[in-house]
């Protein structure tokens, strides 16, 4: 392969250089039909999963169809996707703030037509390519983040646990049964990429073990001073090892007790990995919102300390969300979030009716904000 | 045949959920096949070797990339992110394997003209892998060398009139609900203002001035769809300040069942009939509405405009005329002191073009984090370092109860000197003639 | 006057000494109706304000008259308690856990005597000895510390505005007409002796001065490490000075930005007094409860930062805490407590309806639970 | 004539609550007159130089009181509060004005013989003012000089069988509500418990040993009548684990108005009938009660004993009959770090004589904190400071959901090496044979 040029000439990097443009106008995307109605939307209705309609004071229309976008996303699919939107809807597409894929169309008949082409296609491996839905009271496309496609902090995988579980709770994608919406994301680590830290549940990559210490290496690679500033709990200090071949360095001790395994260290210093096959798996957190629906924004609270990474199907994960969701599903009231209904029926009652053991790893021990969430009433109830 | 066996990975084809291995095999399929006869800028079988790493790491339940490199494009400090494999002989097509951030238009519509150019770039000067989006907002292509980081930028800017976003301690590439595009409920276009401070802050974000990452996000209503309570430093969130707009007879019609309630979205399950009282009335959390004699009354200095009714009722409720947005601030994921969300900065501002008084806010608030904030500390962190009266202060905005759910429980109040009659110095001699030792 | 001796040697005190035997038995001190039905009450009933009636599942009954006791007593009017309990309840009484006095009676035809006796007597300067009342939904005596009675940390005195407050409140003592029992306390400085930091209203005695540092004297009089390590804001550091005559001393420096005033150093150090006649006052505090019913026990936050010490009639304070009462009877649901009703129509509506003005003050910034008090959510009123 | 002016005392003696300067002045002037010929062992005009004091106090705006000396009793760590005055040649008889604490009676039920025969204590030995009672709890003798505090301790143990109370870093004296003596609600018998772990525990609370104070305080049931909730290192409220005792004719009788609600504590206003739904079904915070068909029914599994219902129909309802306590650990007032409420430790033990059970926690409790408490450290702050966990662990009490309101936010769980296969050691150069740097 040849390397052709763009036009770049590395020895003028400023010639002709043009920057600052910014992303291109969202209005030169519009479809006519938005174009003319922005701003005089009257109301909206779910027809059935996946597939909206939503009514000018002008009295368009436009009909939306939405089917899953699994992210990552290769040009084919891609292309894929603009043949569609050629075919049907004159050129124009969007994506949701969740990644789903909307497909519109302004006006019913042309609706039919659309689904159809959608829901027929289908990879080779059999899943489907645009499965219609995520709208309303159910469950849509998981945010989530790069794992181990891409990033080198992650404590999990992203792509995987993400496919396995909408594959477990793809009904809920396709219907709408549940009590409110359920938000699930994925985190591989917790930088938490995404709205993980207040999501309906939350998948969070999570390291146990505190980082290696590459002696030799971490002067060279690393400012230690840097390094020591990253620990939030002060778990890192600087000093001078020896090595086995009598050279003295510079380098870093940890304080194993003190460390929460957050990889902030290795953030700022590659001579820090924690990865561990063993140490690493996944905290599922339940019960965060950011909507201000009835209730104030919440963040997620963590109900299971700890799941391995059984790659490539991470059935203990996905089988604990569907307890969740089951018992959500049973119990909760119309409109009732999970995180409403978690507190309405009580945390203890919510791990008894998910059938979750509750572990001292669950009792926050975090600074002194952990103190306002132990319970400072008599007021419990029982479980068995 | 593919490069690498992934019988792991295999087993993410089947399940209805569309399968980004099927489309990974696709893809390597396409460029092994090379029907158009590009002239790959990237190794041909970049995608069969990332299938073989991500398989190796499914094996050893670890990542295989190392940490990132600095990369980059000239007098930008962001929108690229280095990344190398600890493998490179192993899977030498994904050795380096850098993202680049494209800052994606706001509310995220698109042509498939614009789609499919962007589409033939990446393929030719990239793996052909995207994210379509990054959390943030971004359209992230995924994965190329170093040498095709200028080449693209330059295509990206010449073709087709589109910059890179955010990464690093700038501004990140802002993002927004889909609003008054498509949206009832949007109290201001969220796109309109969402463009204008992306392009009026082009600096802040390709020239890292900042102590970290900053990030906007823009929301229509209260039900915040593009979670910017919970993932932007500065979220703008629409609002009203009058009454909700009640058309009676459209009540009725939900009451005698003629209209779904929530627009359909609970029609997956027999919930019974709509019961307004228990569904609205009951749960509206300031119990300011009032059901009687078939006519829906709100009382609406008592409202907190939570939203819900107007979800249920859409076609019955709708916010008030007189729109606006509040502003939130410090919102973050966990690390280093636990997550926050946004804290109510301006309960409610207009929207009017050509914006000041909200990049006064902005740029006040900008002043005293880069005179204040330390190396990677999110604005969040430095109002819990300094205190949020500090914000106040440095913003010039009044103290009013709305910016607290409750004051403080603890007496612990700093008064500065000069609101102390007397001030803080005395003379202890003084004070010992009417107190002996 | 001549000493006596009460038989203590001080040459020998262990002589005959006894030691260790604790308070005097309950048992012996009930009177004999309680202790026939301990533990067998079926049900009580508030006849009118300060009279109660609890009813045994034997049959049996006891009145009780609850009387407003200021609890700073003398022997001579402790005598006049016995003697009424002589006279009325067979040599019996109790006081209760708010220091108000119970006198019990047996028989219903024994309460109107004692009533009536109880409610004649006045001191010299007017006020009510035995004021009937400081049942059910109404104000109950104050619970207060020793303020410039005894102590010497106070920032304000305790006796002299409770005194005042009860005087203002005195309606409320003797007449069950608020929405809830409304608890009232004063601690005259931070340690807070008594329940002020979840009391419905608190007043609080407070100090608005760093320490002055009493740099000749210092280093005899205290340890200066014990001083450094009181200040919870780490505000004091140890340091050398020369005084005029040319000494030079070990001492302390306060750094005033970080001083909150809470007296800790004082505590630790007599070098470091705090107190100031412009600097000292009062903070009032509201909402809190401690009682479990309905909602959980709660803290009182700050209402008001700063109200002068005006002996001594604290005409301020007084007024500040009608004004809560006033708006909180007027708009407050029945059973709901001062806290509740604030929570349910928010704090901004309660300064709004108490008619007390918000500032800067009040917003908390002490450490990292800070944060949890402000608004997250897009949820608010709008005030005038 | 009173020896000092007190204009400013004297405008408190006038309304109609009690005034203590009017009895004040009573006192001062029964020892000025001495009708009993008694021969003072302090100044017969200390209450007149508390009034001067006081009054200059009332002028000054600030205490004339001194920071307390190291006095007391032999071989007790606590009981007197030194106090002296800061003008003593202006007010000699209040130049020394100690404290002594007295320990009261569990329940504070008194015979006004022992009381008349502390009075002449008092007022022999001491000012003859007392505070009935202090905030702890104990009889507060208040004033008196050094050389009597022996003599009075003397008297106290000998003539009146009674010790003093704690004060220092020990036990404090108990303290307890009425509870079964003469309360319907209670769920064991308060002063049995008080009396009896006051008196097992005399040694704690005479001779410091603690890091700092601590305290007990019991409550028969959930409306904690003696705050223990807020004022105890462990407070131990009564409560029930059965279902609440339902007189369905007593609920009826509510309803239709025979019996007064709440029993009648509201009755100074009217409210209107009573509303069974709207003052207790649609109250009970867990929404687990029913009234349909003039039935009363709960689904006491959901019910958290608030006691509102219980409160509201005192002769229709009653606690269960398997009764017990809860004990709550850490509570405090705000000073160092704000104010601390218990957090539940035990969800539920019996009130079984010998009490063994419950001293084994009370002790495991103390072990620790004698143990890893630092100086002026409360329970409460090294709970905080080392973790709910740890309390758990050295209390050997099983971590469960009810100790919590709700589950930690972060995630930064710390974890025992013996939780994580292979623990924490590994080997960089293992590592780095699959990662290369
Ligand atoms: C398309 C999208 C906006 C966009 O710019 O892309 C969108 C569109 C709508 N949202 Fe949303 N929401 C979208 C993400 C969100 C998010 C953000 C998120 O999940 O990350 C939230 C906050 C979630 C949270 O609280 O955790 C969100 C919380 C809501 C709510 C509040 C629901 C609640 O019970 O709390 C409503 C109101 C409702 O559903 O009635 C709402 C309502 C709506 C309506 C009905 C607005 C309208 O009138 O058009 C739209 C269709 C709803 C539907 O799909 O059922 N939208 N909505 C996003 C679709 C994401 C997807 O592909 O699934
Ligand atoms: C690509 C993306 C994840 C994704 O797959 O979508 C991403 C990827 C990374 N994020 Fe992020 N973050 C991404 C959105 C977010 C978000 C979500 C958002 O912006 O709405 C958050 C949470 C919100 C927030 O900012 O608090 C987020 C919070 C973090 C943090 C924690 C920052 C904090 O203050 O709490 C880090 C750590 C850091 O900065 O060192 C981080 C760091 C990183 C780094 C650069 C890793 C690192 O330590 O240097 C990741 C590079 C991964 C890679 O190799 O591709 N990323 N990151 C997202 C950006 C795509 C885009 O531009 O659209
Ligand atoms: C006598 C006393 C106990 C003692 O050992 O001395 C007592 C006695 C009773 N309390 Fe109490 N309470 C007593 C201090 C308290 C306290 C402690 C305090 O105020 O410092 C509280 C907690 C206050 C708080 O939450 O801030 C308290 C919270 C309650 C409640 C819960 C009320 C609520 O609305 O939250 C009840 C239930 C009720 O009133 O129906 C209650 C109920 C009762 C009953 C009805 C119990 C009974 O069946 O006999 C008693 C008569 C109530 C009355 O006076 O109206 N008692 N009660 C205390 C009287 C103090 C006084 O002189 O005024
Ligand atoms: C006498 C009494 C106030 C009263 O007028 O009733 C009192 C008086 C003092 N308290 Fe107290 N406390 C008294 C009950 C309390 C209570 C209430 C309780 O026990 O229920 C509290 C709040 C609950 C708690 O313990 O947290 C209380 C929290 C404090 C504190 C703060 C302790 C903390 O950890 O937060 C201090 C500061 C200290 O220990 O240095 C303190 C210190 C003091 C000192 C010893 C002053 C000092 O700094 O050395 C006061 C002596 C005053 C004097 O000269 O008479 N006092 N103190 C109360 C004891 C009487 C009794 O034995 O019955
Ligand atoms: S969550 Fe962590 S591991 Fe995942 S992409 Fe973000 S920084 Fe990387
Ligand atoms: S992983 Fe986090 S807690 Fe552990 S040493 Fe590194 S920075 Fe500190
Ligand atoms: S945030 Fe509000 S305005 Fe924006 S899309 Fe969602 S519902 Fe519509
Ligand atoms: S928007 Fe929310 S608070 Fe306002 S009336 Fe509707 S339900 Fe009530
Ligand atoms: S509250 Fe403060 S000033 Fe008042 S008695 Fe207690 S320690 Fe002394
Ligand atoms: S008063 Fe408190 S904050 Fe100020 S110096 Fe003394 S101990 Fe520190
Ligand atoms: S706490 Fe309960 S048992 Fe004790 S007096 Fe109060 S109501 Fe009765
Ligand atoms: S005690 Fe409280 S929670 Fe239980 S049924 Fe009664 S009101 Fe409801």
């Amino acid at each position: 392969m040849a390397f052709i040029s763009s036009g770049y000439n590395p020895a003028e990097p400023m010639k002709d250089r043009i920057t600052d443009i910014g992303p291109r106008s969202y209005e030169e995307f519009y479809p006519p039909v938005i174009a003319k109605n922005k701003g005089k939307w009257a109301y909206h209705e779910i027809l059935e999963p996946g597939i909206l309609v939503h009514v000018s004071e002008t009295g368009d229309e436009v009909y939306t169809v939405r089917v899953g976008g699994c992210r990552l996303m290769s040009v084919t699919h891609i292309r894929e996707i603009c043949e569609i939107a050629d075919k049907h809807c004159d050129g124009y597409l969007r994506f949701t703030t969740r990644n789903n894929i909307e497909f519109m169309v302004d006006s019913k008949d042309k609706v039919e037509p659309l689904k159809k082409d959608l829901a027929g296609r289908k990879f080779a491996g059999g899943s489907f390519k645009f499965p219609i839905g995520g709208t309303g009271a159910g469950v849509t496309n998981i945010i989530h983040t790069q794992g181990w496609i891409h990033c080198h902090t992650p404590a999990t995988d992203a792509s995987g646990p993400v496919k396995a579980t909408m594959d477990a709770l793809f009904d809920h994608f396709q219907s709408m049964d549940l009590p409110a919406q359920v938000r699930v994301s994925l985190a591989c680590c917790l930088n938490m990429c995404g709205a993980v830290h207040c999501s309906d549940i939350a998948i969070l990559g999570y390291h146990r073990k505190p980082p290696m210490i590459e002696d030799e290496y971490l002067d060279k690679m690393c400012e230690i001073p840097l390094a020591v500033a990253a620990c939030p709990t002060a778990a890192i200090k600087p000093v001078k090892k020896t090595l086995e071949d009598g050279t003295e360095v510079k380098t870093v001790a940890v304080n194993n007790e003190r460390c929460m395994y957050c990889g902030n260290c290795y953030t700022m210093c590659p001579a820090l990995p924690l990865a561990d096959k063993e140490g690493d798996g996944i905290v599922i957190m339940v019960g965060g919102k950011v909507s201000n629906r009835i209730s104030a924004p919440k963040f997620s609270k963590v109900a299971v300390a700890f799941l391995p990474n059984n790659a490539p199907l991470w059935p203990e994960t996905t089988a604990v969300i569907k307890q969740i969701i089951d018992a959500y599903s049973k119990d909760a009231r119309k409109y009732e979030r999970v995180g409403e209904w978690a507190e309405r029926i009580g945390w203890e009652r919510f791990f008894e009716k998910c059938n979750l053991e509750f572990t001292h790893h669950l009792i926050d021990d975090f600074r002194d904000p952990a103190y306002y969430t132990w319970r400072q009433t008599t007021q419990f109830k029982f479980t068995d | 045949m593919a490069k690498h066996q992934t019988p792991l990975l295999d087993q993410l084809e089947s399940g209805p959920w569309p399968s980004f291995v099927s489309d990974l095999k696709q893809e390597a399929e396409a460029r092994a096949k090379n029907e158009k006869n590009i002239e790959y800028q990237i190794p041909q079988d970049v995608v069969e070797d990332l299938l073989g790493v991500l398989e190796l790491s499914f094996k050893d339940g670890v990542t295989h990339w190392k940490h990132g490199g600095i990369v980059g494009v000239f007098g930008y400090g962001g929108g690229v992110i280095g990344r190398y494999c600890d493998q490179p002989q192993q899977f030498p097509g994904v050795a380096h394997f850098h993202t680049m951030r494209v800052a994606q238009p706001a509310g995220k519509f698109y042509t498939t003209k614009y789609l499919n150019d962007l589409c033939d770039l990446w393929e030719f000067r990239g793996s052909g892998l995207t994210n379509m989006h990054g959390s943030t907002g971004d359209i992230i292509f995924l994965g190329t060398t170093t040498p095709q980081l200028e080449e693209i930028f330059f295509e990206l800017t010449h073709t087709h009139n589109q910059d890179l976003g955010g990464s690093g301690s700038n501004l990140r590439t802002p993002s927004d609900c889909i609003g008054e595009a498509r949206c009832e409920y949007a109290c201001y276009d969220t796109q309109a203002l969402c463009h204008y401070l992306t392009n009026e802050y082009q600096d802040e974000l390709h020239r890292p001035a900042f102590p970290y990452k900053f990030k906007f996000k823009f929301d229509g209503c209260p039900n915040c769809c593009v979670a910017s309570i919970a993932r932007a430093d500065l979220s703008f969130v629409g609002t009203w300040k009058d009454d909700i707009q009640v058309d009676q007879d459209a009540v009725k019609a939900y009451v005698d069942g003629t209209y779904p309630p929530n627009a359909g979205a609970h029609s997956g399950r027999d919930w019974g009939a709509f019961d307004i009282k228990a569904e609205v009335i009951d749960r509206c959390p300031t119990g300011c509405m009032k059901y009687e004699n078939g006519k829906l009354e709100i009382d609406n200095r008592e409202c907190t405009r939570c939203m819900h009714c107007i979800n249920v009722m859409p076609r019955a409720l709708k916010p008030g005329k007189e729109k606006g947005l509040s502003i939130l601030a410090g919102a973050k994921a966990p690390i280093l002191d636990g997550a926050q969300m946004g804290s109510l900065l301006v309960p409610f501002i207009k929207v009017e073009e050509p914006y000041d008084e909200i990049k006064e806010v902005i740029e006040a608030v900008w002043d005293w984090w880069m005179e204040e904030g330390k190396n990677r500390e999110r604005l969040g962190e430095l109002m819990k370092r300094q205190g949020f009266q500090r914000l106040l202060e440095m913003t010039n905005i009044k103290p009013v109860a709305q910016h607290v759910k409750e004051p403080r429980t603890n007496p612990y109040i700093f008064w500065k000197e000069d609101e102390v009659p007397g001030g803080f110095e005395r003379d202890i001699k003084e004070y010992r003639k009417n107190h002996q030792r």
